[in-house]
């Protein structure tokens, strides 16, 4: 009867950041056929369009704009604050809703983008917060090193709620220090030489980086014997780069869910089942599920409002509490349109293998 | 008689006229299509503003410079902190109180920003405009990386790896136009000046230009300085373009694609940069589009990512192969002569005056 | 003692700098050719032990040989020979689009992730030496390094083939004027430079156990900064230069407040300027070598 | 020995040679003398292989050289000093010298050669570890002809060969291009000397604007009838602006 | 003739020296201990064989090589340290032995290079590269691109962009190489002309005996590095050093 509504993903289908938005989009198609199934959305059907940006920031408000010009009626954007923000900033000053699937830092939303800018992550000081409590409580190492990659905001992020909350936890000695490493490097052989030199060894070795600097720079810790455990967040998700570092083990990260079967939580499996059946592979990341939480939410909210407005569907998720979304419970404020403390998987790498749950926690405490 | 400067200049000013002419000519037909059509083009404009910038000083000096972008950057940057609100500011960045709480008009901003620019080529320009040979380009090679790891790094002031977002969308296809124009005159005018000669023997010649009383280190400053204020506008205007300003966007590919516009149009002419960014930018654009997909009913024909840069690179290359001196080579866009068949000026033909 | 250690650490990454900035000099100093699709040279080797990744090392590391080779004297035979005598700047736009092709073909073809590679793993292990850690790999680099240069040096210095390469990149028709079938000497350049790639993509994927599209950029952009610091025409030069950027970003690495560190970069390229100021001509070519008036 | 018909040369619109004959036998020496852009160094360098031709014949020993790439015809026995020297600046006297007998495998003999070489040209022998580029300009045009005649060809093609020598060596240099004769091998030499041409060729082309205006025994043409207007011909109707 | 208000340029000084010049290349003495005086209004030749220092003398006098030793001065002030593109300013032009012309520019912008180099305005400078052009005879190639020449003409115009400075003293290195006999002699026309249309100055460094003994009021004569004649022209002919060490048995 009616035009579709239409969903346009300005989102990375090239590039170094596609492999982070390939789940998320097909998350987003699964959640839409969902919804087409029963009914559409305000009586409408929902059709998603695309336009690459092709991992380049700037391109990303190009493509915004592309899609804008095609009647986006909102705009989803990439699963990164630095990639996604310039594409949701286009979208924001259109007054559009603009949805990224996974950026985690907290500027995402009306105090770094604008008042419509909204994620569907679990922010990286939250991810940060909750590996910190689980290897000192659950875990019970005592002292930690960070070694960080600097290539974006997101894992400096990540590093420096690590830290504040490690030593909240574990007493400022007990932090032992932090080292950068630039994500062109080649050889992290001096930042090794600095662990080694350490007075005391850490207990374990926080690991803020991404392939495929992130796992050659695991392939040297390992290789000059530096064999404690390592943590890292969700960037670490999916095993494609575990081939970089035979027989990795003793690592443990926090994600969305578990793509390898492992998820305790049967809403999480059905998906991932679901995933499989309609694209013929498991996601490459659980990075997936964002896709189909923004919709999940978005939906709802213009469900709520009754109309695509924007300002209307703008109030209606700024009023969400713990709403109930395939990441988790999702709460949004007039100020704060990211969620920080929801329950996400860790996963632990041992003998070459990914995908051990170690469980479903939340962070306590997020330090600001 | 022959032929003399003032009638040469007034040939070339025609021809620079020419040139504005179908720059104007191409904005207007763009602001008839679609919206997409408009950004393309107002993007393509803006890159002419960045190329026709650096061929001030690339086109007249001869010399590669990997640098310019390094100037967007800095102009892209200053403009966004002297416009990006305060309160965001106070979000995105660590900046002291003063810079805090600036905020200045747009054009002012511009303004401030392309002069910013012109002192930091200048201070760096002045020890690096000696070099020559392959040490020239590559010391601007090593400004462009200090630079780049300075942007990309200095999270207070910049946001580090972070995009800086927020920045007033104020460029428009209109403003890009007028930047581009007013780019256009003083290139040309520079280039047939008395500085321009002077600095385009060098590029011939340095060995000669010395011993003719030309002290290439001074001109190619002279030009260094001068393109780098209009590159530094091009900064301005992509950033507020585009509404965001980023250490990778003015980085190695733009430093490539503006360079290969120069190269590939024609590297001593104006036409050549007019010439290349319209060709780069439109085969680029063509192949984004067939890349996206052309819809017939609700088949989407697309090609597979990555088509788009294939294709450029391989034009490009082609066009190199069969015209390794650019499209246009050196010349420049006469205004048609009506009615006049000869194209040398009557009187240079004069016999053997001798003295 | 920790000294002693960031000597070898720097000296590592210095050793593998040497052996990029010795092909990207050998292209350089020969053709006048800044070859940015050297990095790519270095990325096909990558991606070729990728795809070979099912065989004994050794198969592995001999197809990224070949291919290697073989792609660069493909590489001169359709984007660089139909340009021989245009200006440098045409070179080098040309081998810009070159790199820029190749690099989107293989993300075509691999994708734009990168892909793990299991491979020479065992040398990551490190030789101790007391207290001295020095690895395997970076202890061959090294090795291989020295090898090559002394290799190389000798040939061009004392071989036919040397001093025709030289002279066909110098003046192209007059060598071939007294004879020298100047387009085969020059491809045979090609595919030493070739060559010396892909002995660069074995190190980096034995490094860092994975290949992707944009591996060989940075790789390139330090080897000319290299080849430049040592002086063009100079192998030797082209390999000390790399040692010597290795060695200083390192120490950078090491010895700068952590504050700073972020900004090593900044200071090894400030630094490069501030050499090209001193020594414009590189380290290993004499001042008085230049060309008279 | 060689026998060039009807040739034609363009550069671009430019026609440089219109309709050359000439013909050298085994043996001799013979000039090429002519004004400025008279087209004799184009003459050479289409010879040599290194310009293409619009139009004619090339011919050496009786067989078509034409589209025969430069590098093999110096392996047949012909060799070029081009005008401007073009020696490899950055490479040593020394290597230039080896670079001449490149494709010959006779040591022995390069060796006696590059002796004889640098017994013509003592001053080259000081500066054998110089870079070519660093010599003095007669130095250099020393050099460009020590290095062809490295190449021990049979048929030698001189373009100019006195530019800036100091009259001492010049001698020296027709001297030795006696001697070469003498020895065995044929020389076509374009010199802008007149005198000096006709007393060192046996025979003597005049070229005009593209075209042999005038030809015949060396010692005949100096007082021949129509000899200097064949020589300066018509200057204004020379093809040069661009 | 024309409006002179090129930059810096005072009364014409006098003469143009070095004193006790040597330079010396890795263990090779190019110039060993060379005084050379060339005076306002006069025509020096400078001869000698091959690598006598001829070239590398005239670098020094216009600052493209520092001397060893010695010192070099422009009517009596010292310019030994002065760049040299200074010193063309001050009115020191030279031609090069390869004849280096602004390859991809037009002849008539070459010439005028030469003029606007030293202070003039496009419009002056244009004006007289006209003149100068029409003067030399080459003003039908105006329009050429200098690098499509033949070679005899890419000489006369480095002359004329060296004169369109309008220098005190013009360095003129080989200018014949290259030109056949008549074009010999129309240059001689041009340099005696030079002198007498701008008094200026000209060091005539030739191999071509006709036209220096036939133009030199006086001919320095270097050898290795040193002075071994200098005097008039039929002096240095007769010169059994001079026949012995450069001329042979040429006829003067
Ligand atoms: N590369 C070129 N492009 C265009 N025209 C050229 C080129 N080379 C030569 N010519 C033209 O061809 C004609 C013949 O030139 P060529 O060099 O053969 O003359 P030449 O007799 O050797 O003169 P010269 O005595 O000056 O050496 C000249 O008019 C010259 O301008
Ligand atoms: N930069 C340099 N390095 C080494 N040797 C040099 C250099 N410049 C000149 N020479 C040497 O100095 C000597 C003098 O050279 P110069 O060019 O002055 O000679 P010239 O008298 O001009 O000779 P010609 O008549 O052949 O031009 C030559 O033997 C030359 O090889
Ligand atoms: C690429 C991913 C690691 C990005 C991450 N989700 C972020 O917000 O930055
Ligand atoms: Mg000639
Ligand atoms: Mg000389």
């Amino acid at each position: 009867d009616e035009k579709p509504i239409i969903i346009g993903a300005a989102i990375a289908l090239s590039g170094d950041i596609a492999p982070y938005d390939d789940g998320p989009a097909k998350g987003m198609e699964l959640a839409i056929a969902d919804i087409n199934k029963n009914g559409g959305l305000l009586g409408r059907q929902i059709k998603i369009i695309y336009s690459d940006t092709k991992s380049d920031i700037a391109y990303g408000s190009t493509a915004a704009q592309d899609v804008i010009d095609k009647g986006a009626d909102m705009v989803v954007v990439t699963c990164d604050y630095d990639y996604g923000g310039a594409a949701a900033t286009v979208a924001d000053s259109k007054n559009l809703i603009a949805f990224s699937t996974c950026a985690g830092d907290p500027k995402f939303g009306p105090s770094g983008i604008g008042p419509n800018a909204f994620t569907m992550a679990t922010g990286s000081p939250g991810q940060a917060a909750l590996m910190a409590e689980w290897a000192y409580q659950k875990k019970g190492w005592k002292t930690a090193y960070v070694l960080l990659d600097t290539s974006i905001a997101f894992d400096a992020t990540w590093a420096a709620t690590f830290q504040k909350r490690w030593i909240e936890l574990a007493g400022k000695d007990n932090f032992l220090g932090q080292d950068t490493f630039g994500g062109e490097d080649t050889s992290i052989a001096s930042q090794i030489t600095r662990i080694k030199g350490l007075a005391k060894q850490p207990d374990l070795i926080v690991i803020c980086s991404f392939p495929p600097q992130g796992p050659s720079a695991i392939r040297q810790l390992r290789a000059a014997g530096l064999n404690q455990p390592l943590i890292g967040s969700e960037s670490w998700d999916g095993d494609f780069w575990l081939e970089a570092v035979p027989d990795l083990s003793n690592m443990y990260i926090v994600t969305y869910g578990s793509i390898f079967g492992t998820d305790p939580r049967p809403e999480a499996q059905a998906f991932f089942k679901a995933f499989q059946d309609k694209f013929g592979a498991r996601p490459v990341t659980s990075h997936a599920m964002t896709g189909y939480g923004v919709i999940q939410a978005w939906s709802k909210a213009v469900t709520d409002a009754g109309t695509l407005d924007t300002d209307k569907v703008r109030e209606q998720l700024q009023s969400f509490k713990d709403v109930p979304t395939l990441v988790g419970p999702t709460t949004y404020t007039k100020d704060v349109h990211i969620n920080l403390q929801r329950d996400m998987i860790v996963l632990g790498i041992q003998n070459g293998k990914h995908g051990n749950s170690e469980g479903v926690f939340r962070a306590q405490e997020v330090p600001q | 008689m022959a032929e003399s400067w003032s009638v040469e200049r007034q040939r070339k000013l025609k021809s620079c006229l020419f040139l504005a002419a179908l720059i104007v000519l191409a904005a207007l037909l763009a602001a008839l299509g679609p919206p997409a059509l408009q950004r393309t083009v107002t993007e393509a404009i803006i890159k002419l503003v960045v190329v026709l910038g650096m061929f001030i000083f690339v086109g007249n000096s001869g010399v590669l410079s990997f640098g310019h972008i390094a100037f967007m950057a800095i102009a892209g940057y200053s403009s966004a902190i002297m416009t990006i609100p305060p309160v965001k500011k106070a979000v995105l960045l660590k900046l002291p109180p003063a810079l805090e709480a600036l905020q200045v008009p747009v054009a002012v901003a511009a303004v401030i920003a392309a002069a910013v620019t012109g002192l930091f080529a200048l201070i760096v320009g002045a020890p690096i405009m000696r070099l020559k040979g392959i040490a020239l380009p590559m010391a601007t090679f090593g400004v462009l990386m200090v630079v780049h790891v300075v942007t990309a790094n200095w999270q207070e002031v910049t946001g580090g790896r972070q995009a800086l977002v927020g920045l007033p969308v104020y460029v428009n296809l209109w403003v890009a136009l007028g930047a581009a124009l007013v780019t256009l005159v003083v290139a040309a005018a520079y280039k047939q000046s008395r500085r321009g000669l002077l600095l385009q023997c060098s590029r011939e010649n340095e060995v000669a230009a010395t011993a003719s009383g030309i002290d290439p280190a001074r001109e190619r400053l002279v030009a260094f300085v001068i393109s780098a204020v209009f590159v530094g506008l091009g900064g301005v205007l992509y950033a507020h373009f585009i509404g965001t300003v980023t250490a990778n966007t003015f980085y190695l590919n733009l430093t490539f694609t503006t360079l290969a516009m120069l190269v590939v149009g024609g590297m001593r002419s104006l036409t050549g940069a007019v010439v290349g960014v319209a060709v780069v930018s439109a085969v680029s654009e063509i192949f984004r589009t067939i890349e996206k997909g052309i819809s017939i009913g609700d088949t989407v024909l697309s090609a597979p990512p990555g088509l788009q840069e294939i294709a450029l690179a391989l034009m490009m290359l082609l066009i190199l192969i069969f015209r390794p001196q650019g499209l246009v080579g050196d010349f420049e866009l006469a205004w048609p002569k009506w009615g006049r068949g000869d194209p040398k000026p009557a009187a240079s033909a004069a016999p053997d005056a001798r003295a | 003692m920790n000294f002693l250690q960031s000597l070898i650490d720097a000296s590592s990454l210095g050793a593998v700098y040497a052996l990029a900035a010795l092909g990207i000099g050998l292209t350089f100093s020969i053709m006048r050719l800044i070859n940015f699709a050297h990095g790519e040279l270095i990325m096909i080797g990558g991606y070729t032990l990728y795809m070979s990744a099912s065989q004994p090392y050794l198969v592995m590391g001999i197809a990224a040989l070949l291919v290697v080779t073989i792609l660069a004297l493909g590489m001169e035979r359709v984007a660089f020979r139909p340009l021989r005598g245009a200006s440098p700047a045409t070179l080098l736009i040309a081998s810009f689009a070159v790199s820029f092709l190749l690099q989107h073909v293989a993300m075509m073809i691999f994708g734009a992730r990168p892909v793990a590679i299991d491979f020479l793993s065992p040398l990551n292990q490190s030789l101790e030496i007391g207290a001295l850690r020095v690895p395997w790999l970076q202890l061959l680099a090294l090795g291989v390094t020295l090898l090559l240069l002394v290799g190389l040096s000798s040939f061009f210095r004392w071989t036919a083939i040397g001093v025709q390469m030289r002279a066909a990149a110098e003046d192209f028709t007059m060598a071939r004027l007294v004879g020298i079938p100047a387009n085969r000497v020059i491809a045979a350049a090609f595919a030493i430079s070739g060559t010396l790639a892909s002995i660069v993509s074995v190190y980096m994927v034995a490094q860092t156990g994975g290949a992707s599209y944009k591996m060989g950029v940075n790789m390139v952009l330090f080897a000319f900064v290299a080849s430049v610091i040592g002086g063009m025409g100079s192998l030797a030069g082209a390999a000390l230069g790399g040692f010597l950027v290795g060695v200083v970003s390192v120490l950078l690495q090491t010895y700068l407040p952590e504050g700073m560190r972020l900004y090593r970069d900044a200071f090894v390229f400030a630094l490069f300027i501030a050499f090209l100021l001193w020594r414009p001509e590189g380290l290993l070519v004499k001042a008085s070598d230049r060309e008279r008036v | 020995m060689l026998k060039v018909s009807d040739l034609h040369v363009t550069y671009g619109n430019v026609a440089a040679l219109r309709g050359v004959s000439i013909e050298v036998q085994a043996g001799e020496i013979v000039a090429v003398i002519g004004p400025n852009g008279a087209g004799k160094s184009t003459l050479l360098l289409t010879i040599a292989g290194v310009v293409k031709p619009a139009r004619g014949a090339v011919a050496l020993e009786d067989s078509s050289i034409l589209g025969i790439a430069p590098e093999k015809l110096v392996t047949r026995g012909l060799s070029l000093v081009p005008e401007g020297r073009h020696i490899f600046a950055s490479m040593t006297v020394a290597e230039n010298i080896r670079l001449g007998g490149t494709g010959r495998q006779d040591k022995p003999a390069i060796a006696q050669d590059r002796d004889r070489v640098l017994a013509m040209f003592p001053i080259l022998q000081q500066r054998l570890q110089q870079k070519a580029g660093q010599l003095s300009g007669g130095e250099q045009q020393m050099l460009a002809i020590a290095r062809a005649i490295m190449a021990r060809p049979r048929l030698l093609l001189i373009d100019e060969p006195s530019l800036g020598l100091a009259p001492l060596i010049v001698n020296q240099v027709y001297e030795a291009v006696s001697a070469l004769r003498d020895g065995g091998v044929t020389v076509l030499v374009v010199e802008q000397n007149v005198h000096r041409a006709l007393a060192v060729a046996d025979r003597t082309y005049v070229m005009n604007s593209g075209s042999v205006t005038m030809a015949g025994r060396s010692s005949e043409l100096k007082t021949a009838e129509g000899f200097q207007e064949a020589y300066f011909g018509f200057r204004a109707a020379k093809g040069v602006v661009a | 003739m024309q409006e002179r208000k090129e930059a810096g340029r005072g009364h014409a000084p006098a003469s143009l020296e070095t004193i006790d010049v040597a330079v010396h290349f890795q263990g090779v003495r190019a110039i060993d201990g060379v005084s050379l005086t060339l005076n306002l209004g006069e025509i020096l030749g400078l001869i000698g064989p091959n690598g006598a220092g001829k070239t590398t003398l005239v670098n020094v006098l216009t600052g493209f090589q520092q001397p060893a030793r010695g010192s070099v001065r422009m009517g009596g002030e010292d310019i030994t340290g002065l760049v040299s593109y200074k010193r063309s300013r001050l009115g020191l032009a030279r031609t090069f032995q390869n004849v280096l012309l602004f390859g991809g520019m037009s002849v008539i912008e070459n010439v005028e290079a030469g003029a606007i180099a030293c202070g003039l305005d496009r419009h002056a400078g244009r004006r007289r590269a006209w003149e100068t052009l029409e003067w030399l005879g080459l003003a039908h190639l105006a329009e050429a691109r200098a690098d499509t020449l033949p070679f005899g003409e890419e000489r006369r115009i480095g002359i004329g962009r060296a004169l369109c400075g309008r220098p005190t003293f013009l360095l003129l290195d080989e200018p014949a190489a290259g030109l056949n006999t008549a074009e010999c002699d129309e240059l001689l026309t041009i340099i005696s002309g030079i002198r007498k249309e701008f008094g200026c100055g000209v060091l005539l460094i030739e191999h071509k005996m006709p036209l220096v003994f036939g133009l030199c009021d006086r001919i320095q004569v270097l050898d290795q590095g040193r002075t071994i004649a200098l005097g008039v022209p039929t002096a240095v002919a007769a010169d059994p050093l001079v026949r012995q060490a450069y001329l042979g048995d040429e006829v003067a």
